[in-house]
């Protein structure tokens, strides 16, 4: 069994007391809990400062273009569904350039762990309006304040039927490392948004700003029960509930309606010349 | 010896010409006849004016004509517009419901502005129980006209039937046999096609579906695409033989979804085809230049249109040579194949599989809306003698030494499968190290640049060079690339015949370009002609740039439409005594 | 005749080089040095290694150099890096602090290999009470070696911090004031700059703030963009500005969006600009595509940085050259402005604007990070000098006849905005009509396609002829475009002191290409050389495919450094007795 | 006072008993009814059949690329905010290629009104699976069925808060009218999202079946009370509720944010000198 060393240790490239440091954190634990040896994960993700985490880990990496990690992800776990796949930026890669990618990532229902290194802003570009900054909030790029409103993915992630949909905090790596934990569990595609302080550009959402706010979702949350989990899933305010929001176990998985990955990857199979010569002849 | 006639089947969309005209095809087919088929349509889904030209007869046909010896109007508007089209002895096949006034007066003005042109008037409310047995009747009428055996068109509609409900395989052959005994019995005079030879079954295959074969012949597994004229044929076709043949098709989001979902199949070890368009390809090119980076393969096929934007969507046109060679921000190595007839859409994308795989990189098979869709009879591939498509290695003895972007001699470096042992790949659209990691070294940056390029070298040593059709020396030198091969190669032909010294030098491979292989020939001819199908002249541009040859002239089109030779003759400016060489051999 | 010293301000990112720079530049300009100055930086926010280089002294400077007169170094690390760098006589600043041992073998190592090179250790906790006030204490320092009167510093710091909290002016003044004197007091010799003429007020500006003052006083009112390293600046600067000049900036969802929102601006009436990346700029490829096709007007601003894909966020190449001509499928004319000053920026941006009005369609200004962050100090542009550019008319008399894309000689057609009369603007992606209507008539297809193209007839009337400087007839014809310009002007200065006949040819604008314009120069030289940022050689390739002509070779650079005037000279592989003009000028 | 007439009349390139006939007439109905004069009127479409609405209209058309409409349509706003925008296009090209400007459209809240033809099928590329397709829905290009759950829209715009939404019925063109002109009257951004049986390509969702399942919404729903309009907006199965799910008359149009355009269309400003002037003082 793989320890959290085997996952590595890195010089990284984050600026000190950014909220990445206990998510990298959090995420060796949670793959380490899960039973993973780094061969089998694969770690795909966006540009910006939280997609170099997989830089960080000794693991497989796609870290490909910004925005586009779920694609990348969608057809690499379709190529080989054996592959842990986890998908790993912010929010403006997830929810900003990646939009599009996200909808249709939660309407597949690919068995892939998305985490979102939400900091609400942009750090890499140096501190422009992510879809996540609060309304009216001001940036180097807004002087008169982000025009447009927030874009809440956990709870868009549960109208549009999301199987597993979560909040975690980078102020809290134990409570964080279960979520990913039971992320990755979950049988199908997984999304768990972090609160992610950002100590350079974001002075507005700091990490005193989420600990005053944040509080665990109490036992006796059903997150099997839609109208719960989307009650919860809106309350982004002085109250900001963490934990897992929404579980819906019965949603079949991409994978399951296509019978030829049930026969696993789909490297190293020959061409059937027998079934394409049938196919010529269906020509003829 | 060609000769060859051309049936037109004429009318508006949603009609049924597709059906009709693919039951003629077949029969043509399997009679032994050589068949050439173009298609036209808008961009709707009923009504308008379609066309499925039918090219026939013995010897080689590689493209289109514009004259139509059988037109089979299925409206009346079909025969206004294609008078003009009309050889001196046509004849027209027009529904008798049609026999109007107005009717009658149309085919009054073709007679007269052709005498010998000939009208029959089918009546296909007669001949058949209802509307949807006409492409029955017009198949009975035309293969009997043709001279086809009833035996071929029995079988035929049988086969197309027995899986449908249980009667409707006796309903059609009485259908079928009552046009073809009504044809038979009328006056009309139309020569039958000459006998031909008895021929091995062949397959009747379009653009798309040759591409889709060579793609599952050489082992793709994977298709990410959004719907685009005229390239979603591929998808489909693909879509279709996935569950048996064993891929995975997904239509994604969007074309970017598309070409960045086969980049993490491909990582992950399907081999994998995205089908697009000008405008979808566009959109794709920030992939492209990460396929690049990443040393991705990646096979892309480009079905072009007329541009820019969304230009004639259901046209061709070859406008989007310069997109494909620079597509993408920054600089590396790709390959571009431009297959020339269906044949070639099958072996040229079998063979970008495979070089994307040892490039490590984007290859681009480039077609267009005419090659899409063009129909040809080509006899089974073999597949026993197809070259086996590399694949990557899939373990290494010392997985902890693995490094994905080794620095190699050819830069290739050893690409291995994530999950498949205890190595760890990685891959970074940023500059990286020989590990794969992210790197601001700006002395690895240099050597990561030199052995990306490094990969061109290794891709001019597999170069297919240019065919070349002619004498060893030319007085005239036609060059095309693409789909404009078919007619250029008959108007070649032509000229060949009136005692014309004239080449034809086709690119099916037009990126990179090693001009040792074509240069001597492009200097010793007299007169150098281009014809592509784009208004700027693309691809002698490139010449220019890459031989640092000028042509002496080009032949331009851009209206949509494909070439025809007689396009090509016609802008020769050359006086030719006769107008198609296939008018002459069939001896009316 | 030209002096100049260099001074490397470096450390890692977040120990404010930026400031202390800012600072000592505004200085220098105001004391009325020339000044030049060049960022290096990683892809991060705290950590790695910054460089922020102030090449100053008199006479023009127009681009930076490797050689370090003055290293302050924020930390230790920063001696070892830019060691070999240090001139013959070199002063090197380093914090008092870090004279551990390791620092102090550091600095010994290097005055071995240099043996004059002296370190100042300067007690920057006496001098200052605060970390925040590091940078004063350097500004203090550096002025006061370099000579600068110590009214301008004080000026400098009271501006800078009026609008802040009160005594803070006082403090920082203190802090100024005890670190000139130290600075005085110190026996290291270092040769101040000689004596600076009288000079008018300058703008100390970097190349992003050109193009946005460009583009404001150009009329633009409307920015779209997604942020993205380089071109972020362009955006921002708009955005400041905002509020008080009258125009929307918007930060889009994507690079998508941007570039579409901008085509719906500009149909609207509002002049439209979109700043990005070549990474963003592939993605804007099918919008570009739009602008030629709806013939709308479109300046995109395309900051290069090393590709493919992510490549080198935040350094410098002229990688993207091919990409900018040919993005967008489909056939349509463009012009690409390539500044090579930040004087140029704003003057290329000005033209842009007005450019893509009369061409009605996309224009491009080709910059890269080099040139985006150099900072060069600039008399303040004379508005009234400055030509009115062509706005669309708002009306016209006869509504109901109204044609967006009316048939006309030059291929532009009369541009009327929606909304301002009864007049309906209908504009159409797909091939339209005159009235901008969706249409598949074949011929008007052909017609518009050769509409559309004559505009680049148009474009070639007003085509920017390159630069030239030299004598009438040169031996070696240095040939650049864009950023290069100020190395390669340099090495061609230097190398005419030698005695050499050596010309310069610099492209301002590469697209359209006039021959006419420099084809005669190319051939009188006896010896070509294209200087270009990138490994393949896209502009020599350029001139191949446009102009016939044959560069004798290329000096290329693509580690994503910028060149310097050394850095040409070197791979001219010349002999010369001088390292670099500034040495010897300075006497020393 | 502009006519019906005045909307013109033209030769369609549509499929005889297509729903998009009723829908142009409906839309023609409102603009009449909401007392606009063709040359106030720009219609932005994307491509598609749906898309080619604004061919057969008297109005100001940006018909621009396939899922770009939304952003062409901010882009000419927020130049001229004196246009009436509508934006008039299909499922696939509203929430397949153009999903990311969807959300991004509902997070501003521009005062355009969006009205998708939503026939559940791409039509003009003959019938491959849209957004809105059903899961496990055959299609030409999904012969084992849809893989992705369906997109509700309407669902997806109640979660982003947005302003006004609503679900109209080709098959009931008055009804579809009065929609269209309440949206238009809207202050912001407003989405009606429109049933129409595509004949040729979608077998399932034809007249018939929607006419089964479509029921008014009743007076007593109240569109200001999220809960009501969210339970509204996720049927969508036995029962489809159509008319008027969400209306928040006290969101900010995205154009109140910026001051610059109480003062009308930016078109025929010259640049303010002394403004410039300053500006360029700033850097010396
Ligand atoms: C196509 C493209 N557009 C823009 C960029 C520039 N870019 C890099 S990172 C980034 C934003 C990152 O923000 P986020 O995803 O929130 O990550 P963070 O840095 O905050 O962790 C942007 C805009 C890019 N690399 N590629
Ligand atoms: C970038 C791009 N990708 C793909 C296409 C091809 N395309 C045209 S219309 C269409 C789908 C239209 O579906 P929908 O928006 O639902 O409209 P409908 O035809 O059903 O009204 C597609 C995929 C295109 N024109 N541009
Ligand atoms: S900029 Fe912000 S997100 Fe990026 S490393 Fe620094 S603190 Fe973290
Ligand atoms: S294909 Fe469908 S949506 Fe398109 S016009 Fe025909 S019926 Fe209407
Ligand atoms: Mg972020
Ligand atoms: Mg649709």
């Amino acid at each position: 069994m793989a320890t959290m060393k085997d996952f590595g240790s890195f010089e990284t490239a984050w600026c000190p007391g950014c909220g990445n440091f206990s998510i990298l954190e959090a995420l060796k634990k949670a793959l380490t809990d899960s039973g993973l040896a780094p061969h089998q994960v694969l770690m795909v993700s966006g540009i910006g400062q939280a997609a170099k985490t997989p830089h960080y880990l000794r693991c497989n990496v796609f870290n490909g273009l910004h925005g586009r990690a779920l694609p990348a992800a969608t057809g690499a776990k379709l190529a080989n569904p054996e592959l842990h796949v986890f998908v790993e930026s912010g929010d403006g890669c997830s929810y900003g350039e990646g939009g599009n990618h996200f909808l249709a990532a939660l309407r597949r229902n690919v068995d892939i762990t998305m985490l979102v290194h939400d900091n609400q802003i942009y750090g890499l570009t140096k501190g422009q309006a992510s879809p996540t900054t609060l309304h009216g909030q001001a940036t180097k790029a807004q002087p008169q304040g982000a025009p447009s409103q927030a874009f809440n993915p956990v709870a868009i992630a549960v109208a549009m039927q999301a199987g597993f949909v979560a909040r975690g905090f980078a102020g809290n790596p134990d409570h964080l490392a279960d979520l990913i934990h039971q992320a990755h569990a979950f049988p199908g595609f997984a999304l768990v948004d972090i609160l992610q302080p950002c100590v350079s550009f974001n002075k507005v959402n700091t990490f005193a700003w989420y600990k005053e706010r944040v509080w665990d979702i109490p036992e006796d949350h059903d997150p099997a029960d839609w109208n719960q989990a989307m009650t919860l899933a809106r309350q982004f305010g002085d109250r900001i509930p963490i934990g897992v929001i929404r579980r819906d176990p019965f949603r079949p998985t991409f994978e399951s309606h296509f019978p030829v990955l049930q026969e696993g990857p789909l490297f190293g199979r020959t061409p059937d010349r027998a079934k394409l010569t049938r196919l010529m002849e269906s020509y003829m | 010896m060609r000769v060859s006639k051309n049936i037109l089947i004429a009318g508006e969309a949603g009609q049924g010409l597709v059906t009709v005209g693919m039951l003629l095809t077949k029969a043509l087919a399997r009679s032994g006849y050589e068949i050439f088929i173009s298609q036209g349509y808008e961009s709707r889904i009923r009504g308008g004016h379609n066309t499925f030209a039918v090219r026939t007869g013995l010897g080689s046909i590689r493209a289109g004509v514009r004259d139509v010896d059988l037109l089979i109007a299925l409206n009346r508007e079909s025969i206004a517009l294609h008078r003009a089209e009309l050889t001196h002895d046509a004849l027209v096949l027009v529904d008798s419901e049609h026999d109007d006034q107005a009717a009658k007066d149309e085919v009054l003005e073709a007679d007269q502005k052709a005498p010998r042109n000939q009208t029959l008037h089918v009546p296909f409310a007669e001949l058949a129980p209802g509307k949807v047995y006409h492409n029955i009747v017009a198949l009975g009428i035309a293969a009997r006209l043709l001279g086809l055996p009833e035996s071929v068109t029995t079988t035929l509609v049988k086969e197309t039937f027995v899986r449908k409900k249980a009667d409707l395989v006796e309903k059609n052959l009485n259908v079928l046999h009552a046009s073809t005994a009504w044809a038979g019995k009328q006056a009309a005079a139309f020569e039958p096609l000459p006998e031909s030879p008895k021929s091995a079954k062949r397959m009747v295959l379009d653009g798309n579906q040759a591409i889709a074969l060579g793609a599952l012949a050489a082992g793709v597994r994977f298709c990410a695409f959004y719907p685009m004229t005229p390239a979603t044929g591929v998808a489909l076709n693909l879509s279709n033989a996935a569950r048996d043949l064993g891929l995975v098709v997904e239509q994604a989001e969007d074309e970017i979804a598309a070409v960045n979902m086969a980049l993490g199949a491909s990582y992950a070890g399907a081999p994998a085809l995205v089908p697009t368009s000008g405008g979808g390809f566009a959109l794709m090119t920030e992939g492209i230049s990460l396929a690049g980076m990443t040393e991705t393969p990646l096979v892309l096929v480009l079905g072009q249109r007329p541009g820019p934007a969304t230009g004639l969507p259901t046209r061709s046109e070859q406008g989007d040579l310069n997109l494909a060679l620079y597509a993408g921000h920054g600089e590396f190595p790709r390959a571009i194949l431009t297959p020339g007839s269906v044949e070639e859409c099958f072996r040229l994308t079998h063979a970008a599989v495979d070089l994307a795989e040892r490039s490590q990189g984007p290859v681009i098979v480039m077609t267009d809306q005419y090659l899409a869709d063009t129909i040809q009879a080509v006899p089974p591939f073999d597949l026993d003698m197809l070259s086996e498509p590399l694949r990557p290695t899939r373990n290494c003895d010392e997985p902890h030494d693995y490094n994905r972007y080794a620095f190699t001699e050819d830069g290739v470096s050893p690409r291995l499968l994530p999950g498949t042992g205890e190595h760890l790949v990685v891959l970074d659209s940023d500059e990286h190290d020989e590990d794969g990691h992210i790197t601001e070294d700006l002395t690895i940056r240099k050597r990561m640049v030199d052995k990306r390029l490094a990969k061109e070298r290794k891709l001019r040593e597999t170069i297919l060079a240019p065919t070349y059709i002619g004498d060893e020396q030319s007085d005239l030198l036609l060059i095309c690339w693409g789909s404009t091969l078919g007619p250029a190669d008959e108007a070649a032909e032509i000229l060949r015949k009136e005692g014309r010294n004239v080449g034809l030098l086709h690119f099916r491979q037009i990126w990179p370009l090693l001009p040792e292989q074509f240069l001597e020939r492009l200097r010793q001819a007299r007169e150098t002609v281009c014809v592509e199908g784009n208004a700027t002249g693309q691809f002698a541009g490139l010449l220019r740039k890459e031989a640092g040859f000028s042509v002496s002239r080009s032949i331009l089109r851009y209206d949509g439409l494909p070439f025809t030779a007689e396009d090509i003759l016609r802008e020769l400016n050359i006086e030719t005594g006769q107008k198609l060489e296939s008018r002459e051999t069939m001896g009316r």
